[in-house]
């Protein structure tokens, strides 16, 4: 049984140590910072300009002045700094965040990611993707394991244009985790969703992959 | 004497607009963007203008407002993924787009106004914003060459100004404004309020006064918010953390 | 839990020093100076050390005391014309030095904070500090290449901070400290004030939590002055504007 | 008769226009800001991170947080700001100083100066010296005409290590006024001290220059 969307970003937040500092990307991996057991001490950053972010705010209290990078109203907490959007990525870009996870289209064997464009639809740009892949200490990658079409997303190569290249160090799908042994490969396998079976994982799967599932719970 | 308030938007940006003039707008998404500045733009009726701004605006507010009226030659930005009508005169070959990593952009904004003429990033290093760039090694890993940004004007928001020229901002609504204070030739800053010079705390000044030379006080700040999210009064552990 | 607070400046860098390490130190002059942790490194007998610092104290304060104690191999610095210590150490070749434009060294310790490999400057071309450096020219200027600077450990000095390592400034102490509480592997800082987290106005946090790594508090500061000038009382027209 | 440092400061202070962002070095050129006349809007800027210097402090009032570039006590007034040493030479480097006033040993024909250190005796550091030819929109050099040797500090081309090079924009001496018509030369002789002749600058200044006594007062 694949996970849920939930499932995921609770299995990503399994990567989070406490004292961590960590941006999260727009879409499921917004939905880590709820699988976050309590009193861990974990800030979020957002690359507008904010370290410490609160939760959303109660209807009416929205201010317009407050947003994060997915331009979403949000609050701050007492441990809130903001800065400006060149000081945020002097941060990203310095390696001082933990831990970036992210949205992808494609993950190569190598660790290569795509997860900004695809040719022939319209651009909206990279925004601040390529830099956290960039310069985060850890890129956990959330996705699919496949397209709606069935077409795998781990590839030998990605075929979309790339956000970067030999970046990622783990890959979370509704199937299975993957981790990179060291930046740039070689990908290893280390567990399956509950009744996933690694015949059905390697056939869904282009990139090569070693096996190394002591920490299944299949 | 250094006078540097103007008496509204308008008159601060009189002889100034020139078509095919390059300009700095401030803002993240519709998040600290100058309002008044942007409609004085519109009203002057000035065209063919290249804006470095992260973003474009909506359809209908922000820089969209120019889009709309045909005054936007090419833009350089890092996001502009929430505009239709950018989406459809970008397909229609009537705009021009230089898309830049959001760090890269800021960090281009800020070496501009610091007299870097170029620094080397890792960002998009093997990825198409390299391409044609020169690359280096640094401690055994590539970086790419990118260059300063610069502009003929720059505007931006604050939350308060002085006299002076100086300026804060307030929360997420800082953003990109501060480095673009730096980069423009003439820099014209829109602020809530005028305050007294020597009423904000020198520490804390996040713009210091050298840098702006036109001020103007806003009439009315609209402030769309683009993604407005809430949370139930009653379940307070639901939330963006 | 974060525990970012500790007990002195001894148990803040023990385990921590090594022989050889490179340490950025912070302030200018004496001003701004982590007073504390220079004593603990005195006390601690590490030796071969390499300091980041834009000067190198006087003859019995700030640095000075670490030349004194023989712990200091090497100085990047720009400026060390008030300490006869170091001048007898270097003729004497007992001590390297690397001489930096202020603005260089300042630069070179943001971008290596920053994730920037190199920077192109104007400042030095033509000069000593630009031999054997690449050069390249942007908008028909030359420029040459300065590269980031990274330390083992950095010792900085804030005005308030909280538990979350939240620091601010104050007035011309903050010189070097904010780079460099950005481009230490370690960062220690001292404070003369402790506060509560959610004290500090987040629009007014000079250096986000973040950086901090450990946090003291110091128990007497000296804050000694390097060169004391004052007007008479009577006329206020004398000064230094 | 030769001008004394205070004429010569007053000279420089007439360069300053209302409105200026100006940086003051060591030396003579700090005379510079008491020469200015009342009702003038000029902010002064100090390189370790400080804009809108004020007059030294009372007797009991100095501030061991407050210094200047020289390391000296001084005040705030009404429109200072406070920023890091970055952002000092960032302001200086990227263009936005006006002015700047500095001391030097030798200035050569096409303008390059050296300021910062004799080969043989100890080395102090440039400081901000280098930055601050490089990057303000006007530098002007306050010096004696000739060496305590008699030796001329006007040069063909400056002898001693350069702090920067074509920089120059004037040369304001105790016998004379020189600027360069753009920068990198030619120099031009504009101005004499009352009762110095053409003959006694030519004979102690080794450096080619025109003569453009148009604004002469001898």
């Amino acid at each position: 049984m694949a996970w849920t969307r939930e499932q995921m970003a609770a299995r990503a937040a399994r990567q989070i140590e406490d004292g961590f500092y960590v941006n999260l990307g727009i879409g499921i991996p917004t939905l880590v910072a709820n699988a976050l057991p309590e009193g861990m001490d974990v800030s979020f950053q957002s690359e507008n300009g904010m370290l410490g972010i609160g939760p959303f705010p109660y209807e009416g209290e929205e201010d317009p002045d407050l947003i994060n990078a997915g331009k979403q109203t949000i609050t701050e907490i007492d441990s809130t700094s903001y800065f400006s959007s060149a000081d945020a990525f002097a941060m990203i870009r310095g390696g001082h965040m933990d831990l970036s996870i992210l949205g992808s289209m494609q993950v190569s064997e190598t660790g290569d990611i795509a997860n900004w464009t695809v040719p022939g639809k319209i651009v909206k740009g990279m925004g601040g993707a390529m830099d956290l892949v960039a310069g985060a200490r850890k890129v956990i990658v959330l996705m699919e394991h496949v397209e709606r079409s069935g077409a795998p997303k781990l590839l030998k190569a990605c075929t979309l244009p790339l956000t970067g290249t030999k970046v990622v160090d783990m890959v979370i799908t509704d199937l299975a985790v993957f981790e990179f042994e060291k930046r740039g490969g070689p990908l290893r396998l280390i567990e399956l969703a509950p009744d996933v079976t690694l015949d059905e994982v390697k056939a869904k799967t282009e990139a090569a992959f070693e096996v190394a599932l002591e920490k299944a719970d299949a | 004497m250094r006078e540097k308030v103007w008496a509204d938007a308008k008159s601060a940006l009189d002889g100034v607009l020139k078509d095919g003039m390059v300009i700095m707008a401030g803002g993240f998404g519709l998040c600290g963007i100058p309002e008044h500045l942007i409609t004085a733009i519109k009203n002057s009726g000035v065209k063919d203008l290249t804006f470095i701004s992260n973003n474009c605006g909506v359809d209908d507010f922000g820089l969209g407002i120019l889009l709309a009226n045909g005054q936007v030659k090419k833009m350089i930005s890092s996001y502009v993924g929430e505009n239709k009508l950018f989406e459809r005169l970008y397909l229609d070959g009537k705009l021009e787009l230089e898309l830049n990593p959001q760090g890269t952009l800021a960090e281009r904004i800020r070496a501009g106004g610091a007299g870097i003429g170029g620094f080397y990033t890792k960002t998009g290093v093997g990825t198409v914003v390299a391409e044609g760039k020169p690359t280096r090694e640094f401690d055994g890993h590539t970086y790419v060459l990118e260059t300063g940004l610069t502009a003929d004007l720059s505007i931006i928001k604050a939350w308060k100004g002085d006299r002076e020229g100086n300026l804060i901002y307030r929360k997420t609504a800082r953003n990109f404004n501060p480095m673009m204070a730096t980069a423009g030739r003439l820099v014209v800053a829109e602020v809530e309020e005028l305050v007294d010079t020597g009423a904000l705390d020198p520490d804390h000044i996040h713009t210091p006064g050298l840098y702006v030379d036109r001020l103007i006080v806003g009439d009315h700040f609209e402030k769309r918010i683009e993604k407005v999210i809430t949370r139930p009064r009653e379940g307070a552990t639901e939330g963006a953390r």
